[in-house]
């Protein structure tokens, strides 16, 4: 079980998430934020149980829909939120916009757009902490989706031949777009892919920040042990549309309501005020503070200049 | 005549070629009834011709290419989407080392009667991974045609053709392309690869044209025309076969060309083009050749930096009067 | 159990194809193979047992081995000869040479020297065979080095969603070149990787032709019925090197002598006759008429002409 | 001065950085002690620095590059191996979308220091998927550099450079360059990228040439000389970043150029080549460009195909000939 302070600390990391995240969905709606979008709402307990048994040293990598990943991790909300704007003062100096935020002073080793693309980058995150001799270990997310790109198996067998220390976190949202998780697969639980190549794979419900946390826990500790990767399928929903644009008319009515339900957010709360580790007004006091920080990044944000046009050309090389 | 988008004009052609031909059918990610295609291009389809025959795939880009080879040599006309041409990447071994070499190392035993659709370019802040153009490298893969429709009238009859066809055909549509509206005639046309469009005629200068930057080019011409000076402008439609007669006659005429098209400058398209002129037409030119392309930069998300890397108009009409 | 006509095909098919690969290595010794060779040798009983179960109008897809897969599928041992030499007689025109045979006529729709390659080639084949409706099957071969490859996970996970009629054969010879399987993977039996796509997966002797045979019988069949794909893992093992120059130094002694012992072919015979299904006469016989029609390739093969070096420009386009 | 091969030149340099930085490790197919490399350039080395950083990697050449980069951004110096360059297809997403995007799209936090060294080239009969030679597809990938030396010596000085740097390097090497021999200090050094070699000066025509074709280039300028006829050779050594200033230089002298490389002529390093010299150097111009490359084929397996279409030194004769 976490500690008083872990457990009030991935409730605030959740909340963060789910804030930030209206914010922009309310900022597109203004016409504030160019390009697209993927949203993390609904996913929140993935990212925040994960990160919580990270350490700052330790390394993620994430995908397109990465601005939970990020949060949770520990980046500034300002130069995320500058970024997804385009701004110079976000983190990528608005090179890299929503799909490819990275705070690699964070251990954040960036999100990639294309998808299952970023976990053969984790597994060179873990051979390098072997290499250097180091305790960190790194966690790789990845969606239900990537799962079936060829990465997927190259890169997981890579790791667990090597026996490095890497976390494999296969956000299972049930969709990939419009595309229903059994439509491109007869298995019901990725994590038993994890057979093929000789590591453990757990299935937990990816909506309770608790069981994402203690999973996590094993796998890490594992990792930092030396006894090599774990897959960790986490069941979640996303609440919103794949991006921008999608109504997500493809999914059934019940069944968006059943996961509206199971919602990560009130569960964890209960779950907290349930043991005792939060009162109703240490929670009103803690979102109050969220909503503020929230607030602030979108001042910094929409405050923040865009980028001189020439700069499109630096940093082409190092 | 009646005008459709480039989107529209697209999906009539598919439709069509699969309900004259039984072996042709679709396959690629959410082009089925849940979502149509990224771009809706495949959309109704699936409902009029069944799951079966437009076809939602996992995300495994190499093994939809694999899997399209694989049908086509066993009597079958894959159509396959690449969801955003950056994605290629994924898919090169089967595009390249597959279906581009399978009918030259079997010594002509089989065909292979593939389209790879795939959109292309920049202009939509979607960044560095879906914003690229890679035509330049299909082009220098011999086994593979390369067609590059800049209009619905094109991408009709250019589709029909590639589909028809014996040959792997990579299909480029441009993102910002699909909405564009233009005449589409109701028959069934076919368009013949390797035969250059004259967009406009002049005396002046030849601008050589791909894609979204005909339309670019095409703009250009008209200011630069208002200013007295006369542009002929090119668009080849397809880039395999590549129709070098039609730029060597032009460039014979005006003694000047402008190259633009949207990929990254060093090694791309238009280096080809201008290296057929310098082969093949350097006696008839009276100025340097001139490039107009993506300074070699990968694609940034911010607007002002998206816009500052892509060609436009003033870009073109500044090269023009550089070679004037 | 099959048929007498069966057995004695398959027993004719593996002296084939071990005589016929002799036959390469004394030419190549001979300075009058081009290029390298992969020599099947010793895994006679894979292609034998499995092609036995196919029809004319089945499919097969192939690896850069890829000799023993093209005779026992039915080819002209001429023709393949011919390729192998370079010569314009050959099945590819001298174009392709021995990593890239082809025989359209019998369903051997190509080896390709890109390993992993041929597996979604195999997936398409079964797809349009369904898309046809036809009752067709297609095998596709692979090595156990291959399984690692990105297209071996993507290309079974489409063909289990699908239910495509492909039989998956990997021939697993414990080494990848000088890579031996435990280096590059943590499972022992590669068939295991099956239950990644909720689809069978079996693990057989791959030196005894009629426990091959017996496995692909029963894919076959289901495939046939519609009711999809199998993964058949073939333990087997290669006598000679990797490639042409390859002195095998990475293999231990007692296990090349230990494999030696359970060569497929005097296995074989030795239970055929115990089965009475052979007489000592009829296998002289047999073998004898293997024996002729091997040299006869090699007679096609070496007095036909070279391609002229203007070919090269043909067939580049249909 | 000592003489080494091409590949024990490469091996001594992967050597001593590895001895110099313990930060630079070794990945790839069969590169350790069971094989040591598919050209045996890392032969001895497993022995010496261990299975940990001599590091043999199944047949997975997208997570071969994908781990490397993830290595790179984390302070490792990995020198990655592909067996052959045709594999790179398989690993074009982590090499050019990846490798060569993540400083740009992350604003420049992190480098890349990585090299990928593969070989390309035609001549030893292994047919279409082994012998094919694709610089130009990185060439035209900003993000990489591209190193391609033609001598041992330039093949140690630029491995050191490519190591020691923070960019990616796509470090490509020539089949039939392995054996061959030449000086090679002992010494410590290493060669700027970008900075051309005049391998011989010549007045009536400027040769330029990569990888194995300069020593075709040689051979045919040496028996040009003997017909009177004085041809320049220019090795660029590395493509990205390419000694624009020294081809242009040349041209002025000679007023004309041959561009000889091996890959396919359409869209291929050569079309580059004669892009910049019609941009930058028109004027100079006596003759038009004539470039020597392989005819747009997949490589053939028998040897009078393949001869065919590789570049040879008649073909560069007949080629400078007919610019003169
Ligand atoms: C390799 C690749 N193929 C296709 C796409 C287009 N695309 C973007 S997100 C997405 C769905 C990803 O699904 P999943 O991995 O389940 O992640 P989720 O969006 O559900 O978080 C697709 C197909 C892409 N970006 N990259
Ligand atoms: C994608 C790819 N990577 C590497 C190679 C070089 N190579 C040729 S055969 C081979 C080993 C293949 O091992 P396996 O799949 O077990 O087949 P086997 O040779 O044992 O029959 C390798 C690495 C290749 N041809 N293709
Ligand atoms: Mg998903
Ligand atoms: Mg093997």
């Amino acid at each position: 079980m976490p500690t008083k302070e872990k457990l009030i600390e991935m409730y605030r990391q959740i909340l963060r998430i789910r804030h930030f995240e209206e914010k922009v969905y309310e900022l597109y709606g203004q016409n504030l934020v160019p390009g697209t979008i993927h949203l993390y709402v609904g996913q929140e307990a993935v990212a925040a149980g994960v990160c919580a048994n990270l350490r700052k040293d330790d390394y993620i990598t994430s995908t397109h829909r990465g601005h939970g990943h990020c949060i949770a991790k520990g980046a500034d909300l300002r130069k995320v939120m500058a970024e997804i704007l385009g701004r110079k003062t976000g983190y990528c100096k608005g090179k890299g916009g929503s799909m490819h935020i990275a705070d690699f002073s964070i251990g954040m080793l960036g999100a990639t757009a294309v998808v299952g693309a970023g976990i053969p980058i984790a597994v060179g995150a873990g051979l390098s902490i072997r290499l250097r001799g180091t305790d960190q270990v790194v966690a790789g997310f990845f969606g239900d989706g990537a799962s079936n790109q060829g990465t997927f198996h190259e890169s997981i067998n890579m790791a667990a031949i090597w026996s490095l220390p890497v976390i494999f976190v296969c956000e299972n949202n049930l969709y990939a777009m419009g595309t229903r998780q059994s439509v491109v697969m007869k298995i019901e639980n990725i994590a038993d892919r994890a057979v093929a190549y000789g590591i453990p794979g757990v299935t937990v419900d990816g909506n309770d920040v608790l069981a994402v946390y203690e999973a996590t826990e094993d796998a890490v500790d594992r990792a930092r042990h030396g006894e090599g990767p774990t897959l960790i399928e986490c069941k979640t929903y996303r609440h919103k549309g794949h991006s921008r644009f999608d109504p997500a008319t493809y999914r059934p009515k019940a069944e968006v309501e059943e996961w509206l339900k199971k919602d990560p957010i009130p569960r964890f709360k209960a779950k907290l005020q349930e043991m005792q580790m939060l009162t109703k007004q240490e929670a009103e006091k803690l979102e109050q503070e969220v909503i503020l920080a929230v607030e602030e990044a979108v001042k910094f944000g929409t405050e923040s200049p865009f980028p001189a046009p020439e700069e499109a050309l630096e940093n082409v090389y190092a | 005549m009646r005008e459709l988008t480039y989107r529209d004009a697209l999906r009539e052609a598919l439709r069509e070629e699969m309900v004259r031909d039984k072996t042709v059918f679709l396959l690629g990610e959410d082009i089925g009834r849940y979502w149509s295609g990224a771009f809706k291009v495949t959309k109704g389809l699936a409902e009029e011709f069944g799951d079966e025959r437009v076809r939602d795939t996992p995300i495994s880009e190499s093994a939809i290419i694999g899997v399209a080879v694989g049908a086509a040599i066993t009597g079958m006309r894959p159509v396959a989407e690449i969801m955003f041409g950056d994605l290629t990447t994924l898919a090169m071994d089967q595009i390249c080392n597959q279906a581009a070499k399978i009918c030259y190392m079997f010594g002509g035993q089989t065909t292979v009667p593939l389209v790879v659709r795939t959109p292309f370019g920049a202009g939509v802040n979607i960044a560095s991974h879906h914003s690229q153009s890679l035509e330049a490298w299909f082009m220098h893969t011999p086994g593979l045609l390369v067609a590059a429709p800049s209009t619905p009238f094109d991408a009709k009859g250019l589709l029909k053709t590639a589909i028809r066809g014996n040959n792997p055909v990579m299909f480029f549509e441009h993102k910002l392309l699909y909405p564009i509206k233009g005449e589409v005639p109701e028959d069934d046309y076919t368009i013949p690869f390797g035969v250059a469009d004259v967009k406009i005629e002049g005396e002046d200068a030849t601008i050589f044209a791909t894609l979204y930057m005909v339309h670019k080019a095409l703009a250009a011409a008209n200011e630069l025309r208002k200013q007295g000076i006369s542009v002929e402008v090119i668009d080849p439609k397809t880039l395999v076969p590549l129709d070098k007669q039609a730029i060597i006659k032009s460039v014979k005429k005006t003694g000047r060309i402008v190259i633009v098209t949207e990929d990254c400058k060093t090694a791309g398209v238009s280096a080809e083009v201008a290296a057929i002129v310098a082969e093949e037409a350097l006696d008839y030119l009276d100025a340097p050749i001139k490039r107009v392309a993506e300074p070699d930069t990968p694609i940034p998300f911010s607007p002002p930096l998206e816009q500052f890397v892509i060609p436009n108009e003033k870009t073109i009409i500044k090269a023009v009067k550089e070679v004037l």
